[in-house]
């Protein structure tokens, strides 16, 4: 899907021409496995996150695989069910706090936050480093007892199954999923603190790139969320290896206690994974319509709104177990009120593309993608925060469908956007765009015909976490799942392919591809140590295309010099 | 010391001095509110717990040792005024006064942890740590009638998860005050530059206030 | 703290505020060994908060910090609260709705 | 009726399975018209103002304040209406009806066990008769089950430590999947039952073949000598106990001065920890139960309890007093 070179990034980087005077960029700024490993740049350790959250994504996918090849048949015949259960538990822990959680905050936020806001680096370089470290070893911990014998409780931990009856290491993974999490803010603190002292003068509040408004938001509901799942996953641990039953009925305890408890930081958590990727999607839409986004401020406002309301609706997971039929009122009409900043987002990004220049690039064709599939999850959310529904379709496959949609339709498609998008300016090589646009049609072909009927099945009653489905109907509409798995499969591994190829052979990349407004468009790719030799003075808004028409056509110019497609 | 060797303090990414305090210190702030919400969550439990069971958790609390509550709250009071101290002689640049005040808040956050291992090694005895050997008699004077033991160890559940929590959090601060104190004796700081000293502070006094909420809501509830 | 020059805390404030804490911690012991009812808690935890205020003015300096820093106690009490306020307006309203045929009385 | 014959929907075989169709029919036309237009705008963009030269750039647009407005304050009201229509449809779906018939429902690490008011008992399989409502009373013995009924449209999780109530009145005989939709282990998906319509009068007669020795109440009855409870809850006890006729579903004082409906999980908690609430004017003497009574045994007593009419007047099938 993108680069997953086993070896260093630097060995790889082509024979540099070393400019005379001006600086080497961050890739050749230093050699060696030390220069990488103990490097303070947050460009390198952006780079570094990337590494590890690709080879995450595609062990998360290679169960997900295993998941449709065995939905097939209705028998469920290809594993055993305990294999089934250790399959989508994996599935799901991997991909939520090995890859989404930190993804886009890690990787581009880390990169682009302070060039954005013009700061040579963020405010705390080695904390940075360290969360690296933090996230690898919980990630190892995670990945251990995967070979230890599996974790099956489901990444949602459903007490008093995780805590009393699961044979599995609960535990290990538990500990691993703590770690995780403590790298996750430190990140989130460390973008904090970095957005709210160290901008450049000039650079007020709402000159912020919407892309460091939505790293803003993420940080807020990171550090408010997250310690309250590290303290549930420490109680269900304690529970198991010190008896604290706190949530054993026997002793009085309530599971759904716990289910309020990891709600409250799994709802803002699947705010943490779709806030950073409207964020690129407003960075995308803005460069390809070449035009200021529509009503800035709403989508800074909603940003926001997200943020603070997405505390308040966690009790929407919760309708049919046991909670009092009033507390679910209160949940479904905030709920309701959650909705309404994602569609006034979803407005804005229409209306920025009128009277916009669009051209249609890789990563514009993610952007439209994500228009499509997020109104389909976005409103079948809603459907679900609608009380009379939810009781039917809750725990089946409708759920998995919608948060699907948003998760892989919203989120990595954003993700493989930027990617795309800042890729010349991370890597200073050029992709070729034939190949990709291809990869970025079929990834949305592949997605709709992988989800799609999941709808319809959930709706017809499938439960979800099945391995074997009673109901022989059923499998036209699982078949066409697993088919369409295959198509997605492929769509990602293409981009992998022609990333790789472009780090070698890729053409050199001018500083302003797109001719795109910004400032990581006004330094050089790949840029270099310090991002600006000189003090930046910010004097523009955001996206402030016509103030720096100059600067378009210089960079149109050099592009259509370097003869690019 | 020397001009050089101070400048080396000042991040070379940060514009001035007063930025570079200020943005460890709002890092240290941030980080308290993940503390408040890490600690929130089983104050949430506790509270939702002690609503439901109001009588087992009085009786549980009955056992608790009252004394050694009373003087572990003086204690950490008294170590959060030695940090201040240390604030206070930081911002002066003595340095002898420094790591006699760091070494006082080590001192009473050490008498901390051994009255904790008393209060804990008391619990052993009476068989009140929750496991195969918990048993739980009311010994509240007066007729307050049966208390359900499943209920009271609910309490003891959250006793032990909540103060070892907070002793795990001592510990770490200790370490923390043990790194200040050698550099301190290293002369690492001076008037011009001596950050760590009230940013671990505000961690210090985080860990205080956690036990000035803990020590009501866990020693004092059905002593009348 | 922004700039140490103009308000440093002087000797006399800190151990007056000491003096203060162990006061108050006194005082909430002896409430607690009387009997007030339901006011006891209502003591223990408004002690606790007084002490805990006097401890973060004086003590974490927040008097003296940027407005930044004063919001951010009061945003994480914020969220604290919502969440056991949301988790207590569950588990007090749970058996209302499920009683065979007869609609819940609610106080009297 | 329209609705009944869509493609890819469950059957309708209970009465708010129409209802909850209605909404999620409304929901998917409503959601799909607004899709499309908002796919068509951006259709129309795309073509409309495709880039022409290479350093071609957007106009300059104005915020549009009003505009913003309109589409915050539409969305809003839009899912307001949902969410009113949707309460309305939940609150149905929980509030059980006058006078239904009471099965208990015990989830079980991967069966489902039920116990019919007459005695019967199943697993995995339920004879209910048709046009009537059918209140379930469902818990869990191990970890958190659900009970879920694609035709009814009904589904609770079965929480261990308590009860939950569910109801349906099936409106079609046939025989129609059970699962289970929380996930509770190695064979969660093994954990499927067949729930089985059937007119009064063949229930009437499969419940007469199927007859186990004694009513619920009346091995409820039994247990209630046997575990000497009658000792203290005597009607002429010297008020050791509270009596126990026509409390069920009343209103009780608690020593302290709350007042609580004495509802099943008041009765099982009652049995489990009985200091937990004790009925104001008198002493919290009575011991637990907890760990000598099976979860069938406590729904047993319960039974028991709840044919105990008050002694006014004449409940269907209650002994009196004793």
């Amino acid at each position: 899907m993108n680069p997953g070179p086993g070896q260093k990034e630097q060995d790889m980087s082509s024979t540099a021409e070393h400019q005379t005077d001006a600086p080497p960029d961050y890739l050749n700024d230093g050699y060696g496995l030390r220069s990488w490993l103990l490097t303070t740049d947050h460009k390198r350790i952006a780079m570094l996150y990337l590494m590890s959250v690709t080879i995450f994504f595609m062990m998360g996918s290679f169960f997900a695989a295993l998941i449709r090849a065995e939905l097939v048949t209705p028998e469920g015949d290809l594993v055993t069910p305990d294999m089934y259960n250790r399959l989508f538990t994996m599935h799901g822990v991997i991909m939520v706090f090995l890859f989404l959680i930190p993804t886009i905050p890690a990787v581009f936020g880390n990169f682009f936050v302070p060039i954005m806001i013009g700061a040579k680096d963020l405010a705390m370089p080695r904390l940075n480093l360290a969360s690296w470290y933090v996230f690898n070893v919980g990630a190892v911990l995670i990945l251990y007892s995967i070979f230890a014998g599996g974790l099956d409780t489901g990444w949602t931990f459903y007490v008093p199954y995780s805590s009393s009856y699961s044979a599995t290491n609960v535990v290990t993974a538990a500990v691993g999923i703590f770690i995780a999490g403590f790298a996750s803010i430190m990140t989130g603190l460390n973008l904090m603190v970095t957005i709210h002292r160290m901008r450049a003068p000039g650079m007020t509040w709402f000159r912020l790139p919407l892309f460091v408004w939505a790293n803003y938001a993420t940080s807020i509901i990171i550090l408010l969320g997250t310690p309250v799942v590290a303290i549930t996953i420490l109680m269900v641990g304690a529970e198991r290896m010190f008896q604290l039953g706190i949530f054993d009925p026997a002793y009085g305890g309530d599971p759904i206690l716990f289910q309020h408890l990891f709600w409250f930081y799994s709802h803002p958590a699947v705010y943490i994974m779709v806030l950073p990727a409207m964020g690129i999607q407003s960075e995308l839409m803005a460069a390809f319509a070449r035009k200021r986004i529509f009503g800035y401020r709403y989508v800074v406002y909603s940003s926001l709104g997200i943020a603070v309301l997405g505390f308040l609706v966690w009790g929407h997971h919760m309708y049919t177990s046991g909670q009092s039929a009033y507390a679910a009122a209160v949940f479904s009409i905030l709920t309701m009120l959650v909705a309404v900043p994602s569609a006034v987002k979803t407005f804005n990004w229409t209306a920025t593309l009128y009277r916009g220049s669009i051209s249609f690039q890789t990563p514009m064709l993610y952007a439209l993608a994500f228009m499509g599939l997020f109104l389909v999850g976005g409103l079948t959310g809603v459907m679900l925060g609608t009380l009379g529904i939810d009781v039917h379709v809750h725990d089946t496959y409708f759920v998995v469908a919608h948060f699907h949609y948003v998760m892989v339709g919203v989120t990595v498609s954003a993700f493989m956007g930027g990617l795309h998008y800042w890729w010349p300016k991370m890597t200073g090589r050029l992709y070729p765009s034939f190949p990709s646009k291809i990869s970025a049609i079929l990834v949305f072909l592949g997605f709709n015909l992988t989800f799609f009927p999941q709808f319809l099945l959930g709706f017809m009653g499938m439960p979800r976490r099945y391995h074997a489905y009673p109901v022989e109907d059923w499998q036209v509409l699982n078949v066409l799942s697993s088919a369409g798995a295959t198509v997605l499969g492929v769509g990602f591994l293409l981009p992998a392919v022609y990333l790789t190829w472009s780090l070698f052979r890729g053409k050199r990349a001018p500083a302003n591809p797109w001719g795109a407004v910004g400032l990581e468009w006004d330094i050089p790719s790949p840029p270099t140590k310090h991002n600006f030799e000189e003090d930046v003075v910010v004097t523009h808004e955001a996206y402030d295309y016509d103030a720096r028409r100059d600067a378009i056509a210089a960079a149109a110019a050099a592009k259509q010099e370097a003869d690019l497609v | 010391m020397s001009e050089a060797v101070q400048n080396s303090r000042l991040a070379h990414w940060y514009r001035s001095w007063e930025e570079q305090t200020e943005s460890v210190t709002l890092a240290m702030w941030f980080f308290l509110v993940t503390e408040v919400m890490f600690f929130g969550g089983i104050f949430t439990a506790y509270l939702i717990y002690r609503a439901q069971n109001p009588e087992a958790f009085a009786a549980a609390s009955h056992h608790l040792d009252i004394v050694m509550g009373g003087v572990n709250t003086a204690v950490l009071i008294g170590s959060s005024l030695t940090v201040v101290m240390s604030v206070w002689a930081a911002e002066r640049g003595k340095q002898k006064a420094l790591a006699t005040w760091l070494f006082l808040t080590m001192l009473l956050g050490l008498t901390f942890l051994v009255i904790k291992y008393f209060e804990y090694s008391a619990k052993f005895e009476h068989n009140l740590v929750p496991g195969a050997s918990f048993e739980f008699h009311d010994t509240r004077a007066g007729e307050h009638g049966y208390v359900d033991p499943s209920r009271a160890r609910m309490f003891f559940h959250l006793y032990f998860f909540m103060t070892g929590l907070h002793a795990l959090h001592m510990i770490i601060g200790l370490g923390i005050y043990g790194v200040l104190l050698f550099n301190t004796l290293k002369g690492k700081y001076s008037v011009r530059w001596h950050d760590p000293i009230p940013v671990a502070g505000l961690y210090w006094h985080f860990v205080d206030l956690v036990w000035i909420f803990l020590f009501p809501l866990l020693y004092l509830i059905g002593r009348h | 703290m922004s700039t140490e020059s103009e308000h440093h805390i002087g000797l006399p404030q800190y151990f007056s505020v000491f003096g203060a804490l162990m006061a108050l911690t006194g005082l909430t012991i002896w409430i607690a060994f009387q009997d007030f009812g339901w006011l006891n808690n209502v003591f223990a935890v408004g002690i606790a908060v007084i002490k805990a205020t006097l401890v973060i003015l004086w003590f974490m300096h927040l008097r003296y910090s940027s407005q930044l820093t004063k919001s951010l106690l009061l945003v994480s009490l914020f969220f604290f609260l919502l969440l056991v306020a949301f988790v207590f307006a569950d588990t007090l309203t749970r058996g209302m709705l499920e009683i065979t045929g007869r609609p819940p009385v609610i106080g009297g | 009726m329209i609705l009944a014959n869509l493609p890819f929907m469950p059957e309708q075989a209970s009465t708010i399975a129409h209802e909850i169709d209605e909404l999620y029919v409304f929901t998917v036309v409503l959601s799909t018209v607004v899709s499309l237009l908002i796919v068509a705008a951006l259709i129309w963009f795309m073509v409309r103002y495709k880039r022409r030269s290479a350093d071609e750039i957007g106009h300059r647009e104005t915020a549009g304040d009003w505009l913003e407005i309109t589409w915050t304050v539409i969305p809003a009201i839009v899912f307001l209406g949902l969410f009113f229509w949707g309460a309305k449809v939940y609150f149905d779906t929980y509030r059980v009806p006058e006078g239904a018939d009471r099965y208990y429902v015990v989830g079980k690490q991967w069966m489902w066990k039920f116990q019919h008011p007459a005695g019967n008992r199943e697993i995995n399989e339920l004879h209910v008769p048709v046009g009537r409502p059918i209140e379930l009373v469902i818990t869990s013995e191990d970890v958190i089950h659900s009970f879920f009924v694609p035709a009814f449209r009904t589904k609770r999780d079965a929480v261990p430590g308590r009860y939950s109530t569910a109801w349906f009145e099936a409106t079609k005989t046939g025989t129609y999947d059970i699962f289970c939709a929380e996930y509770c282990g190695a064979e969660h998906s093994l954990m499927i039952g067949k729930i089985t319509v059937m007119e009064p009068a063949d229930y009437e007669a499969w419940l007469v073949d199927k007859l186990p020795e004694r009513t619920l109440a009346a091995s409820g009855e039994e247990l209630f000598q046997e575990k000497s409870c009658n000792t203290c809850h005597r009607a002429d006890s010297d008020a050791r106990a509270p009596i126990l006729n026509g409390i069920y579903g009343s209103e009780v004082a608690l020593l302290g001065g709350a007042r609580v409906t004495a509802d099943d999980n008041y009765i099982r908690e009652s049995i489990i920890n009985p200091a937990g609430k004790v009925v104001a004017g008198y002493q919290p003497i009575m011991p637990t139960y907890k760990g000598q009574l099976t979860e069938e045994e406590i729904l047993e007593l319960m039974s028991y309890i709840q044919s105990l009419e008050s002694a006014g007047h004449e409940g269907e099938g209650a002994e009196g007093t004793m």
